[in-house]
């Protein structure tokens, strides 16, 4: 029984549902970006798999799942800021209350 | 016990504990309950590259998420933790629906990945520390040494057409601005986030 | 440089320039009117004096037939055309003193900016800087938008020039719709109360001819003229064409055409024409021919084209002279096509009916003289009854129509659609059988009443405003008795309205005379009709006289002479009128060459 | 003055500029002075006061008068060259029998001496040339053809000016000349009440009374300058055209100075009225020379007659041709011929015949072969006759006859209307409005007859059918004017309608033949007709401008020098014998008595005028009995009249002179003898010998040499004289009776104021006739009728047809455009738009339908995105499954 690629893939793809599904269905907002989180996980979990079963993507596979965890720490870092400037707007974190893009 | 059914073993632990975490991550109405779960979740995710012998994005992962942007959430948990946003629940009919648009996009996602060809040159490799790719290499790999990267064709091409051989690339440079461009945004969230005293004042 | 091309762009072109500077607002501040008024005098004088330098010099370097009688081409655009195009394919310089001149423009579609003089355009040239000159001295009392007033009259004689100049279809094209629309507003905007009505009017008539001539543009346009240019240029398309898609020459040749808009060139195509609807193929010496000499397949291919080409077919030739005849009569105008001149005339401002009757009217007389005719010679010879009855039914109708009027300038208006009958009878007596002598009367008989209506019918609307200027009316039932407190005035009235009624002294007499000469030749019904119409025409004119100058009103009793400004407006036509009444030849000198070579040209098709 | 000597011609034409030049003069200062009058400067100013100011100055009369006088000197001295210059005639006879001979010698002589011969034959060809060209001298005045023409004299290619003088042209100059010096002089006493700055004319009434106006006298001799001008060009002239040039000028100025007195309604009437019905002439005059330009092909006068009339001598000018008929030789020559147009083997021949239906034309060069015909042999003697010196004559040139008639009748047209002949006299009268002085000289001595002039310096042009109509013409004419001058009792009128009838005596005897006579009376007639006006001139001046002859009466003693004047003239115009009129008049009843005797169907011809010559006496002496004599029968005008002054009463005396004796020769009682008569014989043209040789009296004919011969002429002198005779006799009777019924109504005793027959009776007795004479027999009626009226309503129909009828159709399409576009605009909003606004509101309503979509929620849209993504998925799969399935 060995792990085959498609086992770690299939953990990714759970990974970045998990996350879609946080994103939904979180009221708060910094739930949604704990969904963000999840889904960036789920995508470094490809990578890093793809890099590891296919030797042209080796290098490629880890170097582009460093890069998403920079991006990923850049972005919690930004979107925590919006976060708190919601807060400060709206007093509130429940990104429900954010509905001025309703048509 | 074979390296293999070892391996096995550790990676459907390590996968069952992600995945769980990841659903309690969901499941759970409590911030502060969801934060623990993402921890363990990315903890596992960290796991999982072990295992996969990346054992440098392995450790990023553990700095990086865990001690950073967790700890920065956590942050943002605590900054905005009044009793009422502490547990915001989502109604029934939200559940419902996310229940069966995440089981439609875990199918849809399950279907496209058993029936895809992975047509590798090589078939995969366990992992092994020999054959792990280590921080000195991939430090070699970044620096664009010649030597270090892994002598295979590019993929992806169609049948028939040559592959080209691949050369190496070196990634220090892009990832140097990665590394400037999260200092620049870590000080611009601070900005942002910044306590404003008379919102009033700024808004008139 | 050459030198006429130099001139006569000048004069085409100094009235816009002069109305270019005007539409600068730093050059002429608002409330300068005065200013205004007199840079656009300077502009029409400036041009005046420049078409005067351009016939001094036109009259010395082209009409040297006095010095050699043989030679009777010198006078004929196409002669000297020739001789361009000659030049041109050897790559010489062409020459500055031939009063034709020619550069490419639009290439791609063959067009030039091509303009050229010959008697037939001369007189009307000088005509239209001289009117123009004592039109916009005639005014001074306009008060609102003076500023666009100039500007608007400005181009208008560009465009007046520019028509009578260009020798290129789309070139005449251009400046004869340059022509109409500063017309369009200057009746529209400073016209009388019911402008809008005879603007639109106006308009609408000359656009409707307008269309008709530019189908006809289009018509020719789409003829493939190859065989009538210089053989020269076919080689050197074939070998473009040959080296450009990669084809031999003989394929190459057979999709070399060559369209145009020259009208002289199409002159040459139009004689072609009436030779091969006649079947008189001896008479055909075309350049195509000529080369192909004796080679059987190249000849065949010639008169193929030659008989294919809807140009050289009966319908065609009729379609496209009616055409040209009824966007050309629409101008003149002809009778039933008239009805927007008195309108216009009795809405427009004074100086604006000076030009409009004095040269406007001309265009379609010279364009039937220049286009029509030469263009669509078969059908021209065909349907000449056609256009003698237009010309009688306009004279005899026109007479009629102006003694019911009381409105004077209608009455003046309608004298002009009956004086302009006389051109369009002059140019349709075409009927050769006893020699060209009696239709080259009639020719220049035609071109003779132009001019002498250009000056009478400018002096009449002249003099018409003077008085409206006075009394501010126009009623003729309400004036008398205008002599004794305006004796100048009067005289000069009498000396106009004489000159219309064709006295002998007068302009307007030669030309008449010189038409129904030619008239009896042609018909002897018409001839009678037309001589019958002087009794109407005298009629008419005394009545007139009559009813404004003679008898007694105290009401006018303190109205004022002429003033200074008035008299210089007047004196030239006046003194115009008497010159060319008593000396035709003066002008007949060097008109008729190119007017009687026109009609030998045509005439040899008749043969 | 070399050129005078050299070309003694130009005499004449100097006498014809000089009153165009004064005109000129005047004209330019009149410019000026009404130049410098209308704007207001200094200078201007100054200028206006040396020009004359306000008030009219002598100055122009003066101008006027030297120029016309320096005219008749000018005449004069070229009538003295022309009559010492008779033997060239006789000259170039000579000469072209030389250059004949010299053309002969070229078969004859060796070749070498041919250049020689050639010299000598230029010589003489110059020679001929100077002496033709003494008195003959033309300019281009319009050339069309350019160096197009084919040959400079190809026919109907150039429009000249020229002169030509014989004596027709001598005896016109010097009558216009002499005359229009006179009534200058006149008219400077008649017209001095416009030397005032303020004139008052009494025939116009305003709001405060008379019409108070600026006094015209420059502008009087400014007209009668023109006038003279175009007179005498038009005598001048050596052709058609320029006539026709100078006769519409007399007519403008005619126009001028009949509606001198612009304010006067009836005056402008009139000048219309004149000028218009002159027009209706002219405009047969035109279509005329539109004929004769066409199938001739030239104007001049010579070159007309050349070519329509069959030659008189051979082609070297020197042989004349005969022919016998009825056992008698006559002329031949000058003849028209007429023949008919055969086509023979496709070939086009003219073959002689008496009533052909072509006019024959002949090319100026004739060559002319009389030598090989035998005048005995023919039998058609016509036939023999044109082939005699035209052997080419099949295909020699010809023209429709009816249309030579037409072009003759075209031209007469034109005459009638200048000479207010029937039926276009009606303007005549009315053209009286005009000062007196215009009267006399263009109403009656000289533009009107212009008409008479005209058609005997055409007489060549006239076919027998022509002729016999201006005949008539001439007779109606004469009648009808006269019978309306009797009832008439204004005297300018009374005289006006004299002239219309006397103008019909003129051309009833160029109608008849009498070509001399006609021109004969013309000149005689202008005298006393020119005295007549100017004694009536004097009396309405001496009776401040009253013409009613019923106010008039008992003048004699006022004005004894203009009653005895006017009696001379009444007596002239009677036929007095040994008086000029005597002559001119007794000549013309004895031609149309010859005429009536070899056509007696035209009986009315002598009918008419022996009978008007009673009538012309009996109204001629009504009037100077009315005027002179009896109780004055108004008081008013009897007390203010005066004699006036002498300016005036010597040209009186002057032309009395001339009316008595103008005609005189020696023996006094022989009509043949006058000199007058004689001067105008020469100048007679031999086309009238040609036409009526059986008639003329051939008086000179030394001086048309070869011309007729003796016997012919002998028989006709002897009729003329036995015919004289009788026709003086019966004139005479028929004057008689009417000086008799004269006095008999109209002379009353001064004492009792009574006549012997009451006029009031007869008027009563004859009511009717009374009555068409007095309505002018209704003429002005029936053109109102049938003329003026429907031209003014064909006017209107025309009017209405542009407003109506083509505007009509304009503004209906343009309304109809208007309709179309409405609907079009119903069809834009209703059926184009609304689909298209349909498909919006659709998509309006799927739109608003779809916002509720956009919840604004964040996490909606993410589960929005995760199904699109499913969604996306599944179409791509199952595509792609379809694509590799094939």
């Amino acid at each position: 029984m060995t792990v085959t690629l498609t086992h770690y893939l299939v953990l990714g793809a759970l990974l970045f549902v998990c996350g879609a599904l946080c994103m939904a269905l979180k009221r708060n907002g910094i739930g949604v970006l704990m969904g963000v989180e999840l889904v960036l996980n789920g995508a470094n979990v490809n990578f890093v798999a793809l890099a590891h079963f296919n030797p042209a993507f080796a290098v490629e596979g880890q170097i582009f799942a460093l890069f998403v965890i920079v991006m990923a720490a850049a972005e919690a870092a930004i979107a925590l800021a919006i976060v708190l400037n919601f807060y400060n707007n709206h007093l509130s974190v429940d990104v429900d209350t954010a509905e001025e893009l309703k048509g | 016990m074979s390296t293999n059914e070892l391996q096995a073993i550790l990676f459907y632990l390590v996968a069952a504990i992600t995945a769980l975490c990841a659903i309690g991550v969901v499941v759970t109405q409590h911030i502060v309950r969801a934060a623990t779960w993402l921890l363990f979740t990315l903890a596992g995710t960290a796991g999982v590259f072990f295992l996969l012998g990346a054992d440098f994005v392995a450790a990023i992962q553990i700095l990086v998420y865990v001690g950073g942007t967790l700890v920065l959430v956590v942050f943002g948990v605590m900054l905005t933790a009044q009793s009422p946003f502490i547990s915001l629940r989502a109604s029934a009919a939200e559940w419902a629906i996310g229940t069966v648009v995440g089981f439609l996009l875990f199918g849809m996602l399950a279907v496209s990945l058993y029936s895809a060809n992975w047509n590798f040159p090589e078939p995969g490799q366990t992992a092994s520390p020999k054959n792990s790719m280590n921080s000195v290499v991939l430090g070699e790999s970044l620096l664009g040494f010649e030597e270090a990267t892994p002598a295979a064709n590019m993929t992806g091409f169609p049948p028939g057409a040559a592959p080209p051989s691949r050369k190496a690339v070196a990634y220090l440079l892009p990832f140097e601005i990665v590394s400037v461009h999260l200092l620049v945004v870590l000080i611009g969230a601070a900005y942002l986030a910044r306590a404003r005293r008379r919102r009033q004042a700024t808004s008139t | 440089m050459q030198y006429d091309l130099l001139i006569m762009s000048l004069v085409i072109f100094i009235p816009a320039l002069f109305a270019l500077v005007l539409m600068m607002p730093w050059f002429f501040p608002k409330g300068w009117e005065e200013l205004m008024r007199w840079w656009a005098l300077l502009g029409t004088a400036v041009t005046m004096v420049l078409s005067i330098v351009m016939f001094i010099h036109y009259y010395q370097s082209v009409y040297q037939i006095d010095s050699n009688p043989d030679d009777k081409s010198t006078s004929l655009l196409s002669k000297r055309l020739a001789d361009v195009e000659k030049r041109e394919l050897n790559h010489e310089a062409p020459l500055g003193n031939d009063w034709v001149a020619r550069i490419p423009w639009i290439e791609r579609f063959n067009i030039q900016y091509y303009v050229g003089v010959d008697g037939i355009s001369m007189p009307l040239i000088l005509l239209t800087t001289v009117i123009s000159f004592l039109a916009m001295l005639a005014s001074w009392n306009i008060e609102n938008q003076v500023r666009g007033y100039c500007i608007l009259f400005l181009l208008l004689e560009t465009g007046m020039l520019g028509t009578f100049m260009a020798l290129d279809f789309f070139l005449f094209y251009i400046f004869w719709e340059v022509m109409l629309l500063p017309m369009y507003f200057l009746i529209g905007i400073w016209g009388g109360p019911n402008r809008e009505y005879a603007a639109i009017k106006f308009f609408l008539y000359t656009l409707l001819g307008s269309v008709f001539i530019l189908i006809a543009i289009l018509g020719f346009y789409f003829t493939d003229v190859r065989d009538f240019v210089d053989q020269r240029r076919v080689e050197q398309l074939v070998e473009q064409i040959a080296k450009s898609k990669h084809l031999t020459v003989r394929e190459a040749e057979q999709q070399a055409t060559i369209n145009t808009f020259d009208i002289i060139l199409l002159h040459r195509v139009g004689e072609a024409a009436s030779n091969v609807i006649k079947n008189k193929s001896e008479h055909i010496d075309i350049p195509g021919i000529r080369a192909a000499g004796s080679d059987q397949e190249k000849l065949e291919a010639v008169s193929k084209r030659l008989t294919d080409q809807p140009f050289f077919q009966k319908w065609f030739q009729i379609t496209m002279f009616l055409l040209l005849l009824v966007g050309f009569a629409i101008k003149v105008p002809v009778f039933p096509f008239h009805t927007w001149l008195p309108d216009a005339h009795v809405e427009a401002p004074t100086p604006i009916s000076m030009i409009l009757a004095g040269i406007l009217l001309k265009m379609g007389g010279y364009g039937i003289l220049r286009i029509a005719y030469p263009i669509c010679p078969w059908a021209a010879e065909y349907l000449a009854g056609l256009v003698v009855a237009l010309g009688i039914i306009s004279i005899v109708y026109g007479a009629f129509a102006a003694m019911a009027q009381t409105d004077f300038k209608k009455l003046v208006a309608y004298s002009s659609i009956s004086h302009m009958g006389y051109v369009i009878l002059g140019i349709g007596v075409w009927q050769v059988t006893t020699g060209t002598q009696y239709w080259s009367w009639g020719m220049n008989g035609a071109m003779y009443q132009m001019i002498a209506h250009g000056i009478s019918s400018a002096g009449m609307f002249f003099l018409v405003g003077v008085i409206y200027d006075r009394a501010h009316h126009r009623n003729l039932d309400n004036f008398r008795g205008l002599y004794e407190p305006m004796p100048l005035y009067s005289g000069m009235s009498a000396l106009i309205f004489f000159a219309a009624l064709g006295l002998p002294g007068l302009c307007g007499f030669v030309g008449e005379f010189m038409v129904v000469l030619a008239a009896l030749n042609y018909s002897i019904t018409i001839a009678v009709l037309a001589a019958l119409t002087v009794v109407i025409t005298a009629a008419y004119i005394l009545w007139t006289l009559q009813r404004v100058y003679l008898g007694h009103n105290p009401a006018y009793a303190d109205y004022p002479d002429m003033n200074l400004r008035e008299i210089l407006c007047i004196v030239p036509l006046a003194v115009l009128a008497v010159v060319f009444g008593v000396m035709p030849n003066l002008l007949l000198s060097w008109m008729s060459p190119s007017v009687t070579g026109l009609v030998e040209t045509l005439a040899q098709l008749s043969k | 003055m070399s050129a005078l000597s050299e070309q003694p011609g130009l005499y004449f034409v100097v006498a014809t500029i000089l009153p165009m030049v004064s005109f000129l003069l005047l004209i330019l200062t009149a410019f000026l002075r009404h130049a410098a009058r209308a704007c207001d400067s200094p200078l201007c100013n100054t200028l206006y006061r040396v020009l004359g100011g306000g008030r009219p100055g002598r100055t122009a009369a003066y101008v006027a008068t030297t120029a016309i006088a320096l005219s008749f000197v000018c005449s004069l001295v070229g009538a003295i060259h022309f009559a010492s210059h008779g033997q060239d005639h006789h000259r170039i006879e000579e000469l072209k029998e030389e250059a004949h001979h010299l053309e002969s010698e070229f078969a004859h002589r060796p070749v070498e001496e041919h250049p020689k011969i050639e010299k000598e034959l230029q010589t003489v060809n110059a020679e001929i040339h100077r002496l033709e060209s003494k008195w003959v001298g033309r300019i281009e005045w319009a050339n069309p053809a350019g160096p197009y023409g084919t040959k400079k004299d190809a026919r109907a290619s150039i429009l000249y000016v020229g002169y030509r003088i014989d004596n027709l042209t001598v005896v016109m100059f010097l009558m216009v000349t002499l005359i229009a010096t006179l009534i200058h002089i006149f008219s400077i006493g008649y017209m001095s009440e416009e030397l005032a700055e303020e004139v008052e004319d009494h025939q116009v009434h305003t709001a405060d009374g008379h019409l108070k106006r600026r006094g015209r006298f420059g502008r009087f001799f400014l007209f009668l300058s023109l006038f003279c001008f175009s007179m005498l060009n038009l005598v001048l002239a050596d052709n058609l055209f320029q006539v026709f040039v100078s006769w519409e000028l007399v007519g403008i100025c005619s126009y001028l100075l009949i509606g001198f007195n612009y304010e006067r309604q009836s005056a402008s009437n009139a000048a219309n009225k004149a000028f218009i019905t002159n027009r209706v002439g002219d405009a047969g005059f035109v279509i005329g020379l539109l004929i004769i330009w066409t199938y001739i092909g030239t104007f001049n006068f010579e070159e007309i007659f050349k070519t329509i009339r069959a030659p008189l001598t051979d082609s070297h000018g020197v042989r004349p041709l005969r022919t016998k008929i009825d056992g008698e030789y006559v002329p031949l020559g000058a003849r028209i011929v007429r023949a008919n147009l055969v086509v023979e083997d496709g070939e086009k021949k003219l073959v002689p015949s008496q009533t052909g239906d072509q006019a024959v034309l002949f090319s100026p060069k004739v060559h002319l072969h009389v030598e090989d015909a035998d005048p005995g042999d023919e039998t058609d003697e016509s036939k023999w006759y044109l082939k005699s010196f035209y052997p080419d004559f099949d295909s020699t040139d010809s023209m429709p006859y009816w249309l030579l008639v037409a072009a003759g009748l075209g031209i007469f047209v034109g005459c009638v209307g200048k000479s207010a002949q029937f039926p276009l006299h009606v303007w005549l009268p009315d053209a009286m409005e005009g000062p007196t002085p215009v009267s006399a000289l263009i109403h009656a001595a000289t533009m009107v007859a212009a008409g008479v002039y005209l058609v005997a310096r055409a007489f060549p042009l006239f076919t027998a059918e022509a002729l016999i109509v201006i005949a008539y013409v001439g007779g109606i004419t004469l009648f009808v004017a006269a019978t309306i001058a009797i009832v008439q009792t204004d005297i300018k009128k009374v005289l006006a309608y004299s002239t219309v009838s006397q103008l019909g005596y003129m051309m009833l005897a160029l109608g008849v033949g009498g070509w001399v006579a006609g021109i004969f009376h013309l000149i005689t007639h202008a005298f006393f007709k020119a005295l007549l006006f100017l004694c009536s001139g004097s009396v309405i001046f001496g009776c401040h401008h009253e013409q009613e002859m019923t106010k008039m009466g008992g003048l004699f003693p006022k004005m004894k020098i203009t009653a005895l004047t006017m009696l001379v003239g009444v007596l002239t115009i009677a036929g007095t014998p040994l008086f000029s009129g005597w002559y001119s008049k007794d000549m013309i009843v004895a031609q149309s008595l010859g005429y009536v005797r070899l056509h007696p169907e035209h009986f009315l011809l002598f009918l008419l005028p022996v009978v008007t010559a009673g009538i012309t006496t009996f109204y001629m002496f009504r009037m100077w009995l009315m005027t002179f004599t009896g109780k004055p029968r108004d008081k008013h005008v009897f007390e203010h009249a005066k004699e006036s002054p002498a300016t005036m009463t010597i040209p009186l005396i002057v032309l009395a002179v001339f009316s008595i004796c103008v005609a005189w020769g020696w023996p006094l009682h022989d009509p043949e003898a006058s000199h007058l008569n004689k001067v105008i014989h020469h100048g007679q043209p031999h086309h009238v010998l040609a036409d009526f040789g059986g008639l003329a009296e051939l008086g000179e004919l030394e001086h048309a040499p070869g011309l007729v011969f003796k016997h012919v002429e002998r028989s006709e002198r002897y009729w003329a004289l036995k015919l004289h005779g009788l026709a003086e006799l019966s004139a005479f009777v028929a004057a008689g009776i009417g000086v008799i019924f004269a006095f008999l109504l109209y002379y009353q005793s001064r004492q009792t104021g009574k006549t012997r027959l009451d006029p009031e009776e007869a008027r009563e007795q004859f009511p009717g006739v009374y009555a068409l004479f007095a309505n002018k027999w209704y003429f002005d009626e029936l053109y109102s009728a049938l003329l003026v009226r429907p031209a003014l309503r064909v006017s209107q129909w025309c009017k209405a047809f542009d407003l109506r009828g083509i505007d009509g159709v304009i503004n209906g399409s343009g309304r109809c455009t208007v309709t179309l576009s409405r609907w079009s605009g119903w069809v834009d909003r209703y059926i184009v738009d609304g689909l298209v606004n349909l498909i919006a509101s659709v998509s309006y309503g799927v739109g608003s339908w779809l916002r509720r979509v956009q919840t604004g929620y964040i996490r909606s849209y993410v589960l929005f995105l995760v199904l699109a993504a499913i969604g996306v998925f599944a179409i791509l799969s199952y595509f792609l499954a379809m694509a590799a399935a094939g």
